[in-house]
């Protein structure tokens, strides 16, 4: 069997989704002939003619208005953003429209639609192309945002972001669209909203998403070699929540770190963090950690390897879930108490 | 890229119209399809019964029935040729202000008002009356309504799309990107604008330096006229031919002169940004008595039609006020429906705990 | 002494910075001759003239890239967006632009801006007037974020908003627009990012912001009369946040909760929870609690009342703080474990 | 709104042309101020000069010296024109494309060149410079211009600004709102749309269905032009009417037609949506040669002047080789700096983690 990328089991979701249903339409900038500048549409235009594949305008407010009207009429619109920061422009129809139709129609006006959007960092890429903008999507209800970080999961979000019957924004980490795997895609027919357990542990849980899961699967791999055995969820879908699985984990482990990418201040993290301290705070040992992006711009590229969290950054944090009786005194110092 | 293309796409050098201020035929332009004396008729009876609802909104407002109403008393020509022109199969995209044209187009008046009584986001279906929901985040709504045109278009019917929009509101991006998608894609798409002299407060000379805002058409390779707003025969004319064009693929984009009389909504206070000489002047073009008279003229318009239009306006009117006149019941439960199609967990939790926090309070 | 409403403080903070400096000027949607639709801004251009004061076309993301320019050249233009959720078209040149440029530039070019979004509901208006939309700038670096409580605090923030070398989204309670008080406005000339201790107490700390702080207050009175004691701290300035003046009541009362008008979910007060947990956790004596609108789109008047906080929902939240042996079990439902 | 002025505002129904492609000149209109001779010398130095710092960017590019490189060769008319028109108060906004017309303008090139390079957003000074950082998200940076243009209107001078921008750009609606602003408020801009054909893959025919870019400002009262791009003479005579309209308050939108010989950048793959018959066709257009055939022609340039051009550009090209080979050294300590005017607590906080583990690291 021929090891898949990232963006061919995402390619592949795409194809076969259309195939099982002729509304379904790929469109956005760059997307048609040249197969957009990821390649995750490539050939679909050759292959399913310019009616089902097609370039738009250069205006993404207008992407995604247009899709919205097209589902209107019944389509349902898979549309591309180019990159992260190229989704702001859209901001006000996801958020006032997309998200709220459903809900401002009582359920008359539904928009069965989805909204790639490559995200993250970590390939070198010049400002304005590495945001992690997954906070502003899942704080706006409405939506439901998903994030794979597998190849098969890649493949099989992307087919349940599609059949789901509400707007979904699909983020796609970047840095692993070339990621591989030697695996027969398949689709597994389960809706959106379940979390994986990657790596079991009883230690302490770590919980990513998108492009953080990998570094948590290494960083949970080392710990073991020094006696630290790491439970590491991946969570999937940001919305809905899988509190099921990461309750049970942290309250069985006791002790938690939440790593992201984007920065930390009021991320997607935070939420993580609240929930669990709010639902597991009597099985807890230790403050929930979380690992984070700086709140800083996306650095340029010669310095983005300092901003996203490493391996050893993750290993630092689990070190300090006061395993031991030694208290930390990492936030004392900022109190000034 | 010639000469000739860019000057069809060009609006006449000042708005179409046939009717003079005081109800008089004048020369129109050629190349527009008259409405017949039967479709102004009717044109008249709609005004009138729309002017009633109106109105009938206005004084509910003042008396605490709607959340915030926006007139649009001098704006009816505008509106009722809007209805009018619309086939069933067609789709209508208004705006806050446009709810005679709703009206007109046969909704529930109360479930039209659902909106501005401040009961529902969307008081109507609508798919069942080919009505998107009133939309208040300007612009935005000519994006929705290319994408259905061309998902109608799309699925091989000859249905059209009418998006409404205000002066102000052509600033705003998303309406350029709807020119532009609409055109590229061939929708079948009518975009009027109500140009009514202001938005909010700020004249049309603040918002824009455009010789007339029909202009703004050609940039996009989209036809465009501009038109007295306030000429029920012009309008007809005008969104009639428009129609025509959107049915075959080719949108356009329509500019109708016209006036707010009011102020913008209840809460508004005119004066404080233009002076009562202007409406007076824009009074002397009210476009119910230019019809009036106009038919009037004709011979095709009697007092007893206009006793008949008054009385279908004053039942109009009259249900109105009573069905408004109570309270509607609502039930806080349903804040949680229609989120997701189905309520995740965390809404359910969140629903639990309003049951709980209802009950204790009944209790 | 004559009662000052938060309105009028607004306009008196845009009139004396207007008068102390006259790079500063006012403009958007209706500002001008009308004063703006909660005339804030009333009287400005009569009295300082049109060019200090001045009406714009009426599109969001033009004003605010219009004012970055004008940034560029040395004005310090105070925008206002007339509604929270049109601000919305704006946003890519938030995010992208205006959070970003001193950083890009690396401190050449400054925007020493302030865009005004009235903010937040309960006050009968219809959908997209009343969002709460502060946590998508509270998450965007490079953004000061402040929101007053109080009347003169309106003043003051805005004043020392105006006076900031940054930008800053400067968040106005629509509804406490018309809150009154007797008082002599004082400018405190203190940067932005100190919280403000508005009650004292010593059973539990209420955190609030903006809308929510009255009701925390209230909540308070309510409390005490049960003799239960609770110190509320109003925020009033969410980015830089206040951890000194945050950490040392919780570590003292040992108990907390967070009160938000936004959604709950990965809202603010989610980064207030998770700071707490990791900073205090020593000295929690109970998980900390949010209260916060439901994850809902908000809702239309007619219902925005059982959406909002309200003083009993606060209230039911402090008795879940478990100053007794019971165990709380709502959470324990959703979680199936 | 009279015809009179919008027929003012429209373009030339063809681009504005004064040399043919094979260097002869052609009559074009009257009314624009022709180049003199020096002028064009000068012009012609810099475009040899600017394709060779082109060419070697793209070659520091396939060695990994730089993170990506968009080429502007072919529109080499454009840029040395936009540097050139250009006084040394005026600013210029230029996109991630117009690195050659910064280095015309005098730009450091290996400063030009640090948000490609990838060590910096922005490698120079914007103030030193009066040029705005390379924008990345498209179209966004015509407000800016039209702000600090108003700004420095605002300010008694009457220094204008140059805001460059792609045909695919041309559909944001940022470009709208920009136009509009410029015209309400009278700001001294100038719009220079360099429509190279496409945007990254999609060619102009699926971008818009107007019958030039340049008809979008009549939407707006902008008076504008449409210019053929690869005329070395007819860039420089519309550009610099087009300043002196700005400087007097009338901003002014020029389209470009030109051609991008390279693909988008080093990692796009061109022969994916387009032949290398499209691009022979334009490499016939050629602006450089066209210019050199006419100075010749004229008498204007020796084979002396030709080779001193070149050797002027060997020069920059080698400095920049040089420069580029060396890693910068940069001190991811600097993340924090510059994000507020003073750190907050929390980068504070955030800055010592960093500090403790390049510590811990160097250890
Ligand atoms: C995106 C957006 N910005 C601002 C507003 C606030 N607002 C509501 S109506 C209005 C004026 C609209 O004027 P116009 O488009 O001429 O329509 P009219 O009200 O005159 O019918 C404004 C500024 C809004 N609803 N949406
Ligand atoms: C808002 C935004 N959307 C998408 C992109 C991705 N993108 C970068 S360049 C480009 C094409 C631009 O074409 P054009 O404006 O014609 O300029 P050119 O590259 O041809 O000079 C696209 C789609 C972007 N940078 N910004
Ligand atoms: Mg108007
Ligand atoms: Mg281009």
């Amino acid at each position: 069997m021929a090891a898949t990328t990232m963006a061919q089991a995402l390619n592949r979701a795409l194809r076969d989704s259309m195939t099982a249903d002729e509304r379904v339409l790929v469109f956005g900038e760059d997307v048609g002939q040249l197969g957009g500048v990821f390649r995750i549409t490539d050939g679909l235009t050759r292959d399913f003619g310019e009616d089902r594949c097609f370039d738009t305008p250069l205006a993404e407010a207008g992407i995604v208005g247009f899709a919205l009207g097209m589902a209107m009429g019944g389509f349902k619109p898979v549309v591309e953003m180019q990159f992260d920061a190229f989704a702001y422009p859209a901001f006000e129809q996801i958020t006032s429209h997309v998200a709220k139709m459903r809900n401002r129609t009582r359920g008359h006006l539904t928009v069965p639609m989805v909204i790639r959007v490559p995200y993250a960092g970590g390939i070198g890429g010049v400002e304005h192309h590495c945001d992690s903008s997954e906070a502003y999507y899942v704080h706006t209800p409405g939506l439901k945002v998903v994030t794979p970080a597998t190849v098969n999961d890649a493949y099989t979000l992307l087919r349940e972001a599609i059949d789901d019957p509400d707007p979904v924004i699909f983020m796609e980490p970047k840095k692993l669209y070339w990621s591989k795997e030697d695996i027969e895609l398949r689709h597994i027919d389960e809706p959106l909203g379940h979390a994986a357990v990657r790596r079991h542990g009883k230690d302490a849980t770590l919980i990513a998403y998108g492009p953080s899961v990998p570094v948590a699967l290494q960083a949970a791999e080392a710990a073991a070699e020094e006696g630290v055995d790491l439970e590491v969820i991946d969570l999937r879908s940001l919305v809905p929540f899988d509190d099921d699985t990461v309750m049970r984990s942290v309250r069985r482990t006791g002790r938690c770190v939440v790593v992201q990418e984007a920065s930390g201040f009021a991320g997607f993290g935070a939420e993580i963090v609240a929930r669990i301290q709010e639902r597991c705070f009597h099985s807890l040992a230790a403050p929930v950690i979380r690992v984070a992006g700086f709140d800083i711009p996306y650095p340029p590229p010669m310095l983005e390897h300092s901003h996203l969290p490493s391996v050893d950054r993750v290993l630092d944090a689990v070190d300090r879930l006061q395993f031991t009786d030694e208290p930390d005194h990492r936030y004392l110092t900022g109190a000034h108490s | 890229m010639s000469d000739h293309i860019a000057t069809d796409l060009l609006p006449s050098a000042t708005p179409v119209r046939y009717l003079a201020e005081d109800g008089t035929t004048v020369d129109g332009p050629a190349g527009y399809p008259r409405p017949s004396t039967e479709e102004l008729r009717e044109a008249h009876r709609r005004m009138v019964v729309g002017r009633r609802f109106d109105a009938q909104a206005t004084a509910l407002t003042k008396q605490g029935r709607l959340a915030v109403y926006p007139s649009s008393h001098g704006q009816e020509a505008c509106q009722i040729a809007a209805a009018m022109v619309l086939r069933e199969d067609d789709w209508l995209f208004p705006t806050y202000r446009d709810t005679m044209a709703m009206v007109t187009r046969g909704l529930d008046p109360v479930e039209a008002l659902g909106l501005l009584r401040g009961d529902a986001h969307c008081g109507y279906d609508p798919n069942a009356t080919r009505t998107a929901p009133q939309c208040t985040p300007l612009s935005t709504q000519t994006l929705h309504a290319t994408g259905l045109a061309y998902a109608l278009r799309r699925k091989g019917t000859d249905s059209a799309v009418l998006a409404l929009i205000g002066d102000g509101a052509t600033s705003e991006g998303d309406f350029h990107e709807a020119l532009n998608f609409a055109a590229v894609f061939e929708a079948p798409v009518v975009f009027l604008v109500q140009n009514n002299g202001f938005a909010i407060s700020v004249p049309l000379e603040k918002q824009t330096k455009a010789p007339s805002l029909a202009y703004k058409g050609v940039g996009y390779g989209v036809r465009s006229e501009q038109v007295d707003g306030n000429d029920p025969v012009a309008m007809l004319a005008v969104l009639h031919k428009a129609f025509e064009h959107a049915r075959a693929g080719a949108p356009f984009l329509v500019e109708a002169h016209t006036y707010r009389i009011e102020a913008h909504t209840n809460a508004d206070d005119a004066t404080r940004y233009r002076n009562s000489d202007e409406v007076d002047r824009w009074l002397d073009a009210d476009p119910l008595a230019r019809l009036e008279k106009h038919l009037r003229t004709l011979g095709a318009l009697t007092d007893e039609d206009v006793a008949a239009a008054q009385a279908d306006g004053e039942r109009l009117a009259a249900d109105l006020r009573s069905r408004m006149n109570a309270d509607p019941h609502l039930d806080p439960m349903t804040l949680f429906d229609h989120v997701y199609a189905r309520p995740t967990t965390q809404l359910v939790e969140q629903r639990d705990l309003l049951a709980t926090e209802l009950k204790a309070q009944e209790g």
